[in-house]
């Protein structure tokens, strides 16, 4: 897209808008015509601009909406649902926390430092914006196939990229997924997650109030960075794309971690009336937001804003995507006590405009008015699309598989995977430590971080499975949301609500929104079933490349509560000469796995059935385990299924496995590589491992005692036996080797 | 024990310093970098974190704060100044230390868990430890690949002043345990005087139980002690 | 024969670093400073003693590896 | 007036970031190509119409702030 580039001298000297600018600005010419008898006129380029970043899919969400207004937002524990910039769940002891996940996809592929260092800016501001300390960061990554030849780079771009603005920042990193897939050869996928602590009495929310009330910016200066990065997140990408290249955000952890203290200084005083951080589309979507949630007026004197750049227009500044900004509105006389506090931090501090009583969004600039719309409209009146969709086909039934003759081979070959392999690489370059609260690292179920100053702890995951949700969409999705679960259970962690990051390709093409329609009916039924509901999340769509979608990957995060952190289970097996108990049914499932796709080179079948009661009694037996203290030993089985969840477990440890007796009734290699959900492996000492397991049966949780800890190999009798060492070195190799190769 | 814990744009440790100084049995408070007097302090901290961004050089801007004359006034008058991480970093740029930090010789952030040995119990800090104990406490950094010319190494090594080295589970020295390719597998040196120390790893991260241990506990009980 | 190579933000990026700098210059008491931009100096020694296929190969190594010629620029000087 | 300084490792002070890039140059099939040492290029905008006076001006930020003489060394260079 070409930006016109007009000079300060008047409204009158922006060109004349047309429909084809309104085309090359993402709007179908239907939704120009409605623009047009919306305000009954031709709107200015100011105008235009302002149209297209709130009317564009990534911020009106008008493919999404009418699926999303479906998913279970409610509970006893919800303060705020989604529509503010995260989610909020009370806690207890008066405190809340604030959490959500966002993509950066788009620019992490154009730019892959850069991209997902703003993503995480980004997703960090949503949090403190509400009130909350920033305490916990993931993130869900997806690349092409390893061997694609842009893999390495993004891989190292995007790792040094979030490690290098949240270890500035001062945020743990503490968990995440990496996955590699063809289907994301032309589209990789970042999504970051933030979870932030705030007193539950003092969330902050966007929506102003009271007329005449003074509107301040904050933060960094307002360069072109990004112009049109909303409408670009929005758009398939072709060959062309690299012209049309936006100029790259680029981030500054430095100021946000300055905005981050002033905010959080500033909202301790009764200073600030309503807050929202400058993301996609910066000013115009912050603005009007505050302007139409508060049915208020906005006025915007655009000579006050602190500008990077010389001859900034109106239009440029309306659609600026820098970062590191926000916008608030002041209780009138506390400018000064805010400005004290921003200059303290170096930070910028503007007024830059006024709530009005006339809801109309109004752009001035030196006196000349640029833009005049009606602000509710701008978001209320945003088209929304039922798009159609079909329903996606059942997979076929998977047909024989013919064991591998070596099992011990074949677990060798699936910890050493790309998918499956030791993630360390990634997560020792962030700082999963800082802030002295990490109870549990990464490289385990969830991660646990300390809520300071309370007892209590947070367990955080995010997890999906997009081969699950591509085969069957709706079972995909439910397993996502179950998987987050269990993750949350195996550590002791109530599991409390929510987040999504629905990734999906082109909702224009029936089949790609049916992918969507089925996963987000799976996520809702899960949500449901398991009293999680969703507090936040994030869409985006049109991840495709030359017409070919990403893999279906609707990441869910999760966020569950610990009372005592004393009373928290972890992976590594604790002693020798332990019982190991395996929890919930075996079926020997093979449709989807791991083992089918890594082992055996297919990708078919359908995924494993998800049983939402299954996990639902498994998970709250578990945990109700470990919060008694019966339990310091769990983890839940996923990839890779029972075998490669034992040889994890040895790793952690360094101590090794004797398993005697396999779930009856299976095929070896199914009752080892199988993927049947809603299962967990526990450890306790010998002597009380009888009493574990009547204390299944009263429940009717189905247990199994498989063998015990000991020794320096896992061996599973008659099947294979692999020394700890040698499980390591396959775990730990793939990673290093392939990011050192060239 | 009083600690004054100086807060530069950026610091982002100060918090997890001070939690470790009260479980030692001390107190903490904070100080604004633009401050330029110190309230009485039995120890000051310059804590880790990113102070101005680690822009230009690591620690070249803190160095250069308001704050830090009265710093090095009074770790001239002999009271103690523990920097860590982004700490030894503003330490080596004030002059405080010899050497540099340069990028970590892998080119990556590291956080991990490492071993070192405690080289000497000869001051204040690491009193509270025998010489040649091993403790295992985290690293955290882009820049901890600590430089000196060989003089410099000499008279460090010559009078005591290397307080901790990366080494292994054993207490050897290898390259292997060389996370940063530091110089003689350094991890923390002092001032002549022994009343300065700056070091990499941060020993205030394992100071409880529940963070996975607490080897980094008797550095903050040394201090305590030295000072009661 | 040894080649240069300046690397810099192409304009209108945003340079934390340059504007950190600049800050702190301000602080210590410098006036009349204006825009500070920072990049990087890459000097490399080559065997190559053809200037013209010196330069060649250095933009290609610029290409290649040493800029990211989305964000930045870079120019190439040869000396001695 | 605008202030070129390039600020390099002194010799003998080992350039880790220098040697990956050496390294990597190597790996990519670029022949011939010896030591690699990378250095910060600063370009600093100067309100200063006097050369004499901003080159002094530049070498005291340098001094003070812009170069650790520990391990670096600057050059300064006006232009325009
Ligand atoms: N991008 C990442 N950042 C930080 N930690 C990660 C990342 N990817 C994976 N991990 C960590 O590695 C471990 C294994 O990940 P995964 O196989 O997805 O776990 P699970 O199957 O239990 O969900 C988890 O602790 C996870 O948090
Ligand atoms: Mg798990």
């Amino acid at each position: 897209m070409t930006h016109p580039r007009t000079h300060n001298k008047g409204p009158g000297e922006e060109p004349q808008v047309t429909v084809e600018m309104a085309v090359e600005h993402g709007l179908k010419p239907e939704e120009y015509e409605k623009i047009l008898s919306l305000i009954g006129r031709v709107p200015t380029l100011t105008e235009l601009g302002i149209f297209s970043a709130m009317w564009n899919e990534h911020c009106s969400y008008k493919s999404s909406k009418i699926h999303l207004k479906t998913l279970p937002t409610k509970g006893p524990q919800v303060i705020c649902g989604p529509g503010e910039n995260a989610g909020v769940v009370d806690i207890g002891d008066g405190l809340a926390v604030v959490f959500k996940m966002e993509s950066h996809n788009h620019p992490s592929f154009i730019e892959p430092y850069q991209g997902a260092a703003t993503g995480v800016g980004g997703i960090l501001r949503d949090v403190f914006t509400m009130g909350a300390r920033p305490i916990a960061a993931l993130n869900a990554l997806r690349f092409g196939a390893p061997d694609h030849p842009r893999t390495r780079h993004l891989v190292a771009g995007v790792v040094e990229g979030i490690g290098g603005y949240g270890n500035a920042f001062g945020v743990p990193t503490v968990g995440g997924e990496v996955n590699f897939h063809p289907r994301y050869n032309g589209n990789i996928l970042v999504n970051a997650m933030a979870v932030g602590i705030a007193p539950a009495d003092r969330i902050f929310y966007s929506a102003a109030s009271g007329v005449g009330n003074p509107i301040v910016y904050l933060g960094s200066k307002t360069g072109r960075d990004g112009i049109h990065g909303a409408s670009m997140a929005s758009q398939e990408f072709d060959d062309a794309t690299e012209e049309k290249r936006p100029t790259v955000q680029v981030g500054d952890p430095f100021s946000e971690k300055l905005l981050l203290e002033a905010c959080l200084e500033l909202m301790a005083t009764d200073a600030v009336i309503a807050i929202q951080d400058m993301g996609a589309a910066g000013l115009t979507c912050s603005a009007v937001e505050m302007g139409a949630k508060g049915n208020l007026g906005v006025r915007l004197d655009l000579e006050h804003v602190p500008c990077r750049e010389t001859g900034m227009t109106p239009y440029e500044m309306m659609l600026s995507e820098s970062q590191e900004r926000m916008l608030m509105v002041l209780r009138p006389g506390r400018e000064q006590v805010a400005e004290a506090i921003f200059r303290k931090y170096g930070l910028d501090f503007a007024v830059v405009g006024h709530t009005t009583d006339d809801k109309r969004f109004r752009i001035c600039m030196n006196g000349a008015e640029y833009a005049d719309l009606p602000i509710k409209e701008l978001g209320d009146e945003a088209p929304e699309y039922d798009r159609p969709w079909t329903a996606p086909a059942a997979p076929a039934p998977l047909g024989e598989v013919a064991p591998v003759r070596d099992l011990g081979e074949a677990l060798l070959t699936l910890i050493g995977s790309p998918d499956l392999c030791s993630r360390r690489w990634v997560w020792e370059q962030y700082d999963h430590l800082v802030q002295g609260n990490t109870l549990v690292r990464p490289g385990g179920d969830a991660a646990v971080v300390r809520i300071e100053g309370t007892r209590k702890a947070l367990g955080v995951t995010c997890d999906v499975t997009p081969r699950y949700v591509e085969a069957d969409p709706r079972i995909g999705g439910a397993q996502a949301v179950a998987e987050t679960f269990r993750n949350l259970c195996a550590v002791g962690a109530k599991p409390l609500a929510i987040t999504d990051n629905l990734n999906f390709g082109n909702p224009e093409r029936p089949e790609i929104m049916g992918q969507f329609v089925a996963a987000i009916r799976g996520i809702g039924e899960a949500c449901s079933a398991l009293d999680t509901p969703v507090v936040s999340g994030n869409v985006s769509l049109y991840n495709e490349t030359q017409g070919r979608a990403i893999l279906p990957t609707p990441a869910i995060g999760a966020v569950g509560l610990i009372a005592d952190c004393d009373r928290i289970a972890t992976v590594p097996f604790k002693a020798e000469g332990e019982a190991i108990v395996l929890i919930g049914a075996t079926a020997g499932h093979l449709g989807q796995t791991a083992y089918l796709r890594d082992v055996l080179g297919r990708e078919d079948g359908p995924p494993p059935p998800v049983d939402l009661a299954a996990e639902r009694a498994n998970g709250d037996f578990v945990r109700t385990l470990v919060e008694d203290g019966a339990v310091r030993t769990a983890h839940d089985l996923a990839d890779g299924g029972l075998a490669v969840a034992l040889a994890e477990m040895a790793m952690a440890s360094g101590i090794g496995a004797r398993i005697r007796t396999l779930p009856n009734k299976v095929p070896a290699h199914a009752a080892l590589f199988g993927e049947d959900q809603a299962r967990y492996l526990l450890c306790v000492p010998e002597g009380e491992a009888e009493g574990l397991l009547a204390r299944a049966r009263e429940s009717g949780i189905p247990a199994q005692r498989i063998g015990s800890t000991g020794g320096d190999a896992l061996t599973v009798e008659g099947h294979l036996s692999i020394s700890v060492e040698a499980l390591r070195t396959a775990h730990e190799s793939w990673f290093p080797r392939f990011m050192d190769a060239s | 024990m009083k600690a004054v814990v100086v807060v530069f744009p950026g610091t982002n440790r100060e918090r997890d310093v001070a939690a470790a100084i009260v479980r030692a049995g001390g107190k903490a408070e904070f100080v604004w970098h633009d401050e330029t007097a110190l309230p009485r302090a039995d120890l000051i901290v310059l804590p880790g974190g990113f102070a101005h961004g680690d822009y230009l050089r690591c620690g070249a801007m803190a160095a250069r704060s308001a704050v830090i004359p009265e710093v090095v006034r009074r770790a001239g008058a002999g009271v103690p100044v523990l920097g860590i991480c982004n700490g030894f970093q503003v330490l080596t740029e004030t002059g405080l230390l010899p050497g540099a930090l340069l990028r970590n010789a892998g080119l990556k952030f590291i956080c991990r868990d490492v071993h070192l040995r405690v080289e000497t119990a000869r001051s204040g800090f690491t009193q509270a430890y025998a010489q040649g104990q091993v403790l295992r406490v985290p690293v955290a950094h882009h820049d901890g690949n600590y430089f000196a010319d060989a003089d410099t190494i000499a008279r460090l090594k010559d009078a005591d002043r290397v307080a901790f080295r990366y080494c292994g589970a054993d207490g050897t020295i290898t390259a292997a345990a060389n996370p940063n390719g530091s110089l003689e597998n350094i991890a923390g040196i002092l001032n002549e005087r022994r009343n300065v120390l700056g070091m990499m790893p941060h020993p205030e991260n394992l100071t409880d139980p529940a963070q996975g241990g607490t080897d980094g506990l008797g550095l903050f009980r040394s201090l305590v002690e030295t000072v009661a | 024969m040894k080649a240069r190579v300046h690397i810099t933000l192409k304009t209108g990026v945003l340079d934390p670093q340059g504007k950190a700098i600049g800050k702190a210059l301000g602080t210590l008491g410098f006036e009349g400073v204006g825009e500070v931009r920072q990049g990087k100096l890459i000097e490399i020694e080559l065997d190559e003693t053809d200037p013209a296929r010196a330069e060649a190969s250095v933009r290609d190594m610029c290409e290649k590896l040493l800029a990211n010629t989305v964000i930045e620029k870079y120019d190439v000087e040869l000396v001695g």
